[in-house]
């Protein structure tokens, strides 16, 4: 008990005195782990107050929105349907993957027609260049020249 | 009960350093706080409104990131590159990699004058210049709208200082990589404006392009002007292709040494292209390579806007100058096209004038669609990318001279 | 007036007195102006006469060329026919995709057979790499998270 | 004659000064050769064995290249910061350059901090943050997780100094990144243990993490806890998932500062990915860019592992606190999911708790396997993904704690 | 008034600082119009004859940046490593990063001997070795091919320094990188030669291997030796594939360390993509990586060209001892092969000999070719592979030789 | 002659005096060469020894392993039968690709039955990553090597 008590005296100083060279005494250790676990539960604690607010913030406007509006909160968030609760991961993500397809297909047959060119003309180059590259970069090509 | 006491000691202490803390407790936490709202709004545009996202984004977080009291990761203090007593010695590099966080690390290649560059190798990857070599008139559409330029650097005058006001300036010329180029280059951080500003300020009016450019080119225009058609360009041989880049590079970096980084990455990627025989490099140049920069570029120039280079008058000068800039380019362009199209006959319509802005290719479109607006038949695109593409040369010769005379 | 004078005894000086860390006179504002719209439209015009020069030459060549060897040249500049003067560049473009996969597969056959060599077959191969990747891309995703 | 005089004189000159000569002709050199044959251990672990290899077959031939003898690609003492008093000064990035080798200046980038953040960007646009934000309780089983961090702390204080007990607690992060950008900021090299041990403890654990936490999450749980099926997730909306990678920012950089480069650049990555308008970026980020500095950080952390950092009992001590840092971090987590079950009358299955120790997406799968083994209709793999990527924040918060005591 | 006085004297200024100026006033300004034009030869060489393109492309460019007068995108004085009273003091990176232009900055990956071994990385991710384990004697003819290098020193030794003989002799290598790897190191830019000069004699020759080799390989060989058809290789498997590299890198690295950062990578990238597990990593490291790193290499590599360094005799002298050095090594590997061939009974065909130059795969393509032309239905390609991978750390290893004698 | 002898008296010293900055004499130079033939011979064959004995340690394990497990060693070792003998190489690979591909497919439906989790699943995809890969990689590899 009198080591503990000396430590006990040391306290209020060590903390700001270890410069982590040295080993640190069990008083110390026992700190910085509580110390370390409150700060971890701490933030979290907030972060699961904030998206609990966010989540029922979104939730009240979506049932808001429903009555009047059945079918267009549908399109803003991803349209699939999830018939089986096996695997529910897999079959959402390749839904997506057909979808974002789909999406990428439909973008580029609107191209070809020219109903909305400008630029076209310099992506639809560079689709070929690419050529197969994927879903993401028919979307994503519009935006790339833009900025510089 | 001793460790209890630790325990709370500490987490006492992390309050007091913590951001939170900071945001409720002092001016400058709650214009951090400020800064942080803001750098929402910039999120806000880029993710909803779809402005220069691939910069803006990151520009904006960095924003965040550098605005969060405490958090360490840009420290303004070292780029300014004065010793202790203001005497200016130069950045000490050596003490960046020792005290720096992540965005000064990341920032060394903007002081270091490397990312634009290679944006611009990447960019000149992905531009045809064919339309210009087809009808090289057009340079001097490119030149006009570089108005928007020294315009401004006359009214930026009468405000700020010189390396100021070439840095407000060089907003006109509507090209993202140019405008950090330069004011990097001429920005310590020590006043009231620093690099990020100008790089705000100049994504979002390239967004806006489509807003401000129209009713200045319906209100400079006649509506017949606007319907001339313009003839076939003539086609361009891949070796005229090839050549035009070597001598834009061989002529440009003669003329005016300081834009040579500029135009002649530029020209390199477009040489790459033409060459057809590096399609490897082409393709590294224009996507990998041109990402992981724009990605390091944005967030480490979005940390420059710490809070007390925003939160200030200048900032709002900033903007309006940059306003002002957008349309003083669009005016010169369009302008200068009606010149030309007098002197020719009636044969250039003059929506064109106002793509030699640059801000490629929205402002090519612009004039494309205006003139369709008049009459659906007029394909006015590859006209105005011939000024579009030269505006970027055009920007790059504008940013030389600035940068000879104060850099 | 007087501040005019003022400043126009000093302007031949003030040139390259300025380091820019201070505001500069409205003398100096106008002639650094003009001195920008000066070389800014000297160096665009140079290009103009050579682009000029450029062109003409190649013209006056393809126009020697033409009667002479009508089909050569042609192979030389892209082989694209122009039919509608519609978005040009697209179906420019588009044709150079198609003529770039056919030469790509007919080169990789070649090479198979150990016949042709040569620079040639870069280009058409690394079209055929892009072509591959979104197999991988999607397949990829989840394992790349792995190790980290 | 002179001449073949000279030539044997030459090559007994490098007969002497070869590795071969060194390996069997001093201790330090049989102490190499030990190093060596150490690295193909791991290189057998992860080319046939299939542990992380990504990492740790770059680390292990890192480990290879740096205890040749004399091969002078890495030079620990250019890294320890002292003078030659042995004064602390601080790292003399200018020695590096100079004198370094190319595994030296690839280590730059750890000792700059820059790496891992930047795999950490990677790592964002290929993170899915929606089963945590559907159950945001889960944040809480990513924060017991991180009992094997702490209670590691404990076990390695005993031993080690404060720096070095943090730089091995947090192999109980479970996080490869992470684990490196603390012990690289903590360890100078001067001691018994470097970074490259840590990395090898924290990468081989986390390969073998389908050994280590099944028998754990078996012993903690009874077969009807195992049992219990959790209803299916809400769905989130797009505006939700690019909200949180914000607000995360936000929050954790201004209460820990010190965790701001981590979770900034974690979530600017979610960010990118989330907004839907940076395709780009994100392709790159996740590809070219994280595999180009996986490369870079592999071998250079790798060559820290010099023999005289490996074969010393402190490295297997390492070993154990690092066995033991997972085994805690599985049971803390495991224990709060029973608990939370107790509370929340039985909707919770205590299997989800163990993929809080992060190691994403592996210690979710084992959640899902372990389910499945007591009920192959059970489907816990959405459930336990909510605690897996809040155990990723949660490392980085305890990281940050740790930098921010002993940093 | 004053204003149009002011306007005359800042253009005049410019006139006078202008390239175009120094172009047609001095005989230096000549020197570096003639260096202009000899780039445009280069460019023509790699574009329009498919020189090399991917290397010597980004070196005309540079070499036509470095020498448009005033445009300080790089500066020699930097990199002698000399201070003001011409003491060896070490480059100084703090200065090279203050002053340095764009061509100075990406200039540091080559002094700092970074961007050769990440090549070699990138070329053992493409490189399969299998040819050369199933015939291991294959090593004698890759070895003998360095008589390029070593021969060529005896003659660059009679009119350069032991530094600029090496660096000359190196060319002989067949090996871009480990030429540009040694020069660079060896070569200050204070003398009469420079990297620049080598890389361009290096890589128009390895493109000039199939003019410069068929003469000299049908001179030494009958036709009689040039129909010998060799037997089918044996069959590898994976797992000496995969250990291939690791002893490799340990034996090599063992026996001259000064070859361990060039060997050492090479083995790297063939581990990589032998081990089968980390194809992220390969996929990158022989992409976007090499790719990038072509571009930074090409264009400093070729900055180091100013017009000092190439118009004078040593250039031509340095061209003609490079044309030297690909034939000697050819004829050295035909004539082992010839010796070999004798040994065995006449199993082996000395065409396979010159493709130990290395110039992978073009010098084995060549003997392939040779072969067929004698007898369409001889399949030389894989036989002729073994020695022409062997050549490639052949080079390496005389690399390290003239490294560990001179650098 | 007497040079010779002058230089004989300075060899032992001048290797280790040589600085490389001034030219170095004669004897210094074949000294230079043969020590460098000589290593590069000595480290290839070096190189050689351990290559064969790596080969033949394999081969007769192979040998062994045949008359026990006629075809167990067959899938271990790649299961390509060589017909004819010209370009086997390409042969070779080519049958690796189409194995490659449809383990690649076999794994990838395998995946999406969500019966195989944890490590295994990592090699197979990355196969399959590769699996997309051969057909340029055959084809681009030649090329890719070239400029280096
Ligand atoms: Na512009
Ligand atoms: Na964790
Ligand atoms: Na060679």
């Amino acid at each position: 008990m009198k080591t503990w008590m000396m430590l006990a005296n040391a306290a209020p100083l060590f903390m700001s005195e270890m410069n982590g060279n040295e080993k640190i005494p069990f008083t110390g250790i026992i700190a910085v782990t509580l110390t370390g676990f409150a700060v971890v539960f701490l933030g979290l604690i907030i972060l699961i107050a904030f998206v609990s607010l966010l989540g029922k913030f979104f939730e009240s406007r979506s049932n808001k929105s429903k009555p009047d509006a059945p079918s267009a909160p549908k399109q803003e968030q991803k349209p699939a349907p999830k018939p089986a609760p096996k695997s529910p991961a897999a079959d959402l993500n390749e839904e997506q993957a057909v979808v974002a397809a789909i999406c990428a297909a439909i973008s580029a047959m609107g191209d070809a027609e020219g109903t909305t060119y400008a630029v076209k003309s310099i992506r639809p180059r560079q689709a070929s260049v690419r050529g197969a590259r994927p879903a993401w970069y028919m979307a994503g090509l519009r935006d790339n020249t833009t900025p510089f | 009960m001793i460790i209890l006491e630790t325990l709370l000691q500490t987490l006492k202490d992390l309050w007091f350093e913590s951001g939170l803390y900071a945001f409720v407790t002092s001016v400058d936490g709650l214009k951090s706080l400020a800064m942080i709202l803001i750098s929402f709004v910039f999120m806000f545009l880029a993710i909803k409104k779809g402005f220069e996202p691939l910069l803006l984004l990151p520009i904006a977080f960095g924003m965040l990131l550098t605005n969060i009291p405490n958090a360490g990761m840009y420290h303004p203090e070292l780029w300014t590159g004065m010793n202790a007593a203001g005497e200016h010695v130069g950045i000490d590099y050596l003490q960046v990699m020792r005290e720096g966080g992540l965005l000064d690390i990341l920032y060394m290649g903007v002081k270091l004058q490397v990312y634009p560059p290679l944006i611009f190798l990447g960019i000149g990857c992905m531009t045809d210049f064919g339309p210009l070599i087809a009808n090289p008139k057009s340079f001097l559409l490119g030149a006009a709208a570089q108005g928007g330029i020294f315009f401004t650097f006359i009214l930026a005058g009468l405000f700020f200082t010189g390396k100021e006001a070439s840095s407000i300036a060089i907003i006109g010329g509507a090209d993202g990589p140019t405008a950090i180029y330069v004011s990097s280059k001429l920005l310590s951080g020590g006043g009231a404006i620093d690099t990020g500003t100008i790089a705000l300020a100049a994504y979002t009016y390239m967004a806006l392009v489509p807003i401000i450019q129209p009713p200045i080119m319906r209100a400079l225009t006649t509506k017949k002007e606007r319907s001339i058609k313009m003839g076939q360009l003539r086609k361009v041989s891949k070796t005229e292709k090839i050549i035009f880049p070597i001598a834009v590079t061989l002529i440009i970096g003669s003329l005016i040494p300081s834009a040579a980084p500029l135009v002649g990455m530029l020209m390199l990627g477009n040489l790459f292209k033409e060459s057809g025989v590096v399609s490897r490099l082409v393709d590294t140049a224009q996507n990998a390579m041109m990402n992981i920069i724009t990605i390091f570029l944005g967030i480490s120039v979005g940390a420059t806007t710490k809070a007390d280079k925003v939160i200030n008058k200048e900032f709002l000068l900033v903007m309006l100058l940059g306003v002002a800039a957008f349309s003083l380019g669009t005016a010169s362009g369009v302008l200068l096209s009606k010149l030309m199209n007098k002197l020719s006959g009636g044969k250039i319509n003059p929506l064109i004038g106002s793509a030699g802005v640059s801000a490629v290719p929205m402002a090519a479109r612009i004039s494309q669609k205006e003139g369709a607006r008049e009459d659906p038949t007029n394909f006015l695109l590859m006209h105005a990318m011939g000024p579009n593409v030269a505006g970027v040369i055009g920007s790059a010769v504008a940013a030389g001279v600035l940068l000879s005379v104060f850099g």
